[in-house]
């Protein structure tokens, strides 16, 4: 169904993001093994979202390219968080964290979806997304318990992504009528929250108190990045229409 | 000596030489910068493909290019990794690549301005790098041999995605026709190249061939890769930019054009169009990650002390 | 006291006081933070801007761009020598902004998703501003008097500017016209809003009046706002997204629907969309400079220096 | 004609670059002051790619913004220098020192062209570019006698620009063709390295002995930021073909 559909490209959207922008990172990593990890895990997201992508488009028989690169702005449904900057390594990791520990509770849930393609592509996932989140964990133990510097930033990075977790929780007019179906994502909210404060207490760091931002990614309308993300992410494909690659 | 007469027996017999093993101090050094330099060129190498993951033209292609990119991260670590067991620490290495006093591979120093150079690339300079590599497997030095039989059947891998990318170029639209072909213009003599200098101008290569490290001659290896080139590049409609290029039933070899070795001294000196940027790009990641390499070190003594305390 | 008496005879007067004449400490107050505001208001005003700088869709727009965001700049370096002449320092006021604790118009933590906001900010935001400004060109503290007249000046080319890009759209493609038109949807209530509260429960506003640095009542100066918003907007061809706005013959007024205030409390409470964002890109460019501000000073002390030995 | 309209885009995409990269510091200098001079330099610099071009657009009836935004990167003939990122504040004002002490050297010569458009362009701009000289000049002295910091941040900057100032001095064919009508590359080399070395010396900064790069603009052969530039710089016009702005 078309709501289906929208809630699949909610999904799809956040990971698609977030893959490509963990793709930037492959050659910039502080070392070799986080070329290579932080490479699993676009490689890993870019996954769901073709997976969430690809069903997505049988509402309209849409393909994922059709969807990744032939959609303007306001019809993404990525949530901000998702969009933030890579900034330094702190910045990318706290924007993991949050992301990874949303993600796994959401897609541990949708495991159990009554749609059997949604509860499919999510009992896949959750492995993979278990590892991210530790992933992101060690490098806040590391850069919460690191230097005097490594502590500052990284409280800092997650002050600055903060403003964005609010809007992973919002219900929308599309969830109610996807009742057993879509997970309900304010019931996510205590649950990803307390996972993340039990982090955050181990690695010494403090819970940032920041007002959350009035993001509205799932109605389309979303940051200033993502135009720039979507400029680079589909100027090649747009220059050929009709290709295929 | 006891050493020397056993490193001499073992290879004689074609045998591997393992770390704790004796071995001349020419052999130790020889293979130290021959496998740093083939680290650095997959670490350096990483870059030109990198260019592209972000604005790869399908989501498909995106995973295989993020996955080859990091591959070749994974490749870099192995071979740290052997070259390591000859003494030499990667911290030593990392900065000699960034002051550029180490060699890689200057093939990397061309820029890839088109989605069809992720094609050629992998069509050429990874066959190249195979046809160079896959002799390397039985290279006398143990570690070496090991990490280059995971490398080969990786690169094989890559090679055949990057036949793929150009076939699919080559079959698409015109302008997709026309990249194609501009792409295997370009990369074409450099990937020749690769296989080093004509043998008569090769001073070090009898040496590594006595030592078991290397097995076949430049030019040999050379007229292998052309062989094989020559039937792909029929199936890929594309064709090879060397007017002179055909085969010849006398010499059971192909007759080619004779190798412009100008550019490839130039590049070699620092010249490059990306010399400077692919140096630069490096010493970037590197320099913006100092902090956390201090942070992940300062932890890990931490909790090492910690786990110590504990325990007394 | 002389002081005291003075200065209520240069209001009385409606004459000018200058930074050396005695003051009221609230009136000080007063003054630093609205014209700090202001000034924060200025700086913050450029991001939403710049963020179309790189990708204005053609070379002429792009330089009325440039120029205006950069005009931008400089209204706020007046702006905060008008407050440093009352004794308040730039830095003071640069780490009040940065840390959070500083206002600043609401209005600029909106984003701008397309170009037509360009024209939307010019047309309606630096339509209200004018609105709100012209009367403070004749404030009774001086340094801020003159300030404005020349921020004045410059903005009511802005708001032409903004006209002119609404028009090209909404005369332009079908998608331009939309574009356009979603604008206004977007920054009308907003700009409305930028008048403040209503009278009613605006509690400072009596003081300021009272000391000549307001002129006109909130609701006063929004009224005479909308009064020049109607026959514009027929011009443009565009709607104002305000089905009960209409001219009243009894009250010779517009009636409008009521202003919803409850987001414009969210947003000045720190929760609109772009709050966080605004800081940070302040922090990010005030922190990444810090060392060529140090350098400066650095090398200002070495030349003072320099010179004194010279002299001695 | 189309020599001379290849030549006025050499000119005019070297600045349309450069005034790109500047754009995109206002909101983001160290200072304020710096926010209104980059910008005001830029605005310059813009100024003259749009006189460079709308010169270069008359042999074939193009207009500027066709050769802005409509030409795809082989299309266009910047030199590397003008592509080099921002990278921070050191790193623009090192190409902007090479740029400008470059511009002056060449305007003012060509302020002497056959060609009256030239002529007039080059005239108009020389003074412009004068000012652009001495900000970065300003700026050096200040970098390079800053602090320790400084110092060895601006030395690196010129070290990593430094590759792309053999190219400025190139000949290509169609200067053999244009002979009185352009300024011949290779004649700037001395007295542009010339005055750049008295700059240097008098900041105490040392010349980079790095070699050059085998850059390939003038061929249309570009350096790898040009296809993100151009992707963000575009993206707006190229999604409305057709439109007026």
């Amino acid at each position: 169904t078309p709501d289906t559909a929208e809630y699949a490209m909610w999904l799809g959207d956040d990971a698609l993001i977030l893959a490509q922008q963990l793709g930037w990172w492959i050659s910039r990593a502080p070392e070799l093994e986080e070329d290579v990890a932080l490479g699993n895990i676009g490689l890993d997201v870019l996954g769901h979202a073709r997976s969430f992508l690809r069903y997505a488009g049988t509402a309209d028989g849409r393909t994922e390219d059709d969807l990744a690169y032939w959609r303007d702005e306001p019809a993404f449904r990525s949530a901000w968080l998702f969009e933030a900057p890579n900034g330094h390594f702190g910045d990318t990791i706290a924007r993991q964290l949050v992301a990874s520990a949303f993600q796994l509770e959401l897609y541990r849930r949708l495991a159990d979806s009554a749609d059997p393609a949604l509860a499919a592509i999510a009992t896949k996932s959750v492995k993979e997304v278990a590892y991210h989140l530790d992933h992101a964990v060690q490098w806040m133990l590391r850069l919460g318990g690191g230097t005097e510097l490594s502590h500052e930033r990284i409280q800092q990075s997650l002050v600055d992504v903060w403003p964005f977790v609010d809007e992973l929780f919002r219900d929308e007019p599309v969830i109610d009528r996807l009742e057993g179906v879509a997970v309900r994502p304010s019931t996510l909210r205590e649950p990803v929250l307390a996972r993340i404060q039990a982090i955050l207490d181990a690695a010494g760091l403090e819970t940032p108190s920041v007002e959350p931002s009035m993001a509205g990614g799932r109605r389309g309308s979303h940051s200033t990045r993502l135009g720039y993300l979507l400029a680079e992410m589909q100027v090649l494909a747009r220059s050929h229409p009709g290709a295929t690659w | 000596e006891a050493g020397q007469a056993r490193f001499d027996a073992l290879i004689e017999a074609d045998g591997r030489i393992e770390p704790r093993d004796w071995m001349p101090a020419a052999y130790r050094k020889t293979l130290v910068r021959q496998i740093s330099q083939h680290a650095h060129s997959e670490i350096i190498g990483m870059q030109p493909e990198a260019n592209w993951i972000t604005r790869a033209p399908s989501l498909k292609r995106k995973a295989i290019l993020m996955a080859k990119v990091q591959d070749e991260a994974g490749h870099g670590l192995y071979l740290y990794s052997a070259a390591q067991t000859l003494g030499i620490g990667r911290e030593e290495m990392t900065d000699q690549l960034i002051a550029g006093r180490a060699r890689y591979s200057s093939i990397f120093n061309y820029p890839t301005p088109t989605w069809a150079d992720m094609g050629a690339i992998g069509w050429l300079v990874d066959g190249a790098a195979i046809a160079n590599q896959v002799p390397l497997c039985r290279a006398s030095y143990g570690p070496y041999g090991r990490a280059m039989v995971r490398i080969c059947k990786e690169e094989s891998f890559h090679q055949r995605q990057g036949f793929e990318i150009l076939l699919e170029l080559s079959q698409g639209t015109d302008a997709q026709h026309a990249m194609a072909q501009d792409a295997v213009d370009r990369w074409y003599w450099p990937s020749l190249m690769m296989f080093g200098p004509p043998d008569d101008e090769s001073p070090n290569s009898a040496q590594s061939m006595a030592w078991n490290i290397k097995r076949f001659s430049n030019d040999e290896l050379r007229q292998r890769f052309v062989g094989m080139l020559v039937p792909q590049a029929e199936v890929l409609g594309l064709t090879l930019p060397d007017p002179n290029l055909r085969w010849n039933d006398e010499t059971q070899a192909y007759d080619m054009s004779e190798i412009d070795w100008t550019e490839f001294h130039e590049v070699l000196a620092g010249r490059g169009p990306c010399n400077a940027q692919r140096l630069q790009h490096r010493r970037q990641a590197h320099d913006d990650g100092a902090w956390v390499r201090e942070a992940a070190h300062a932890y890990a003594t931490k909790q090492a002390a910690a786990t110590e305390q504990a325990a007394a």
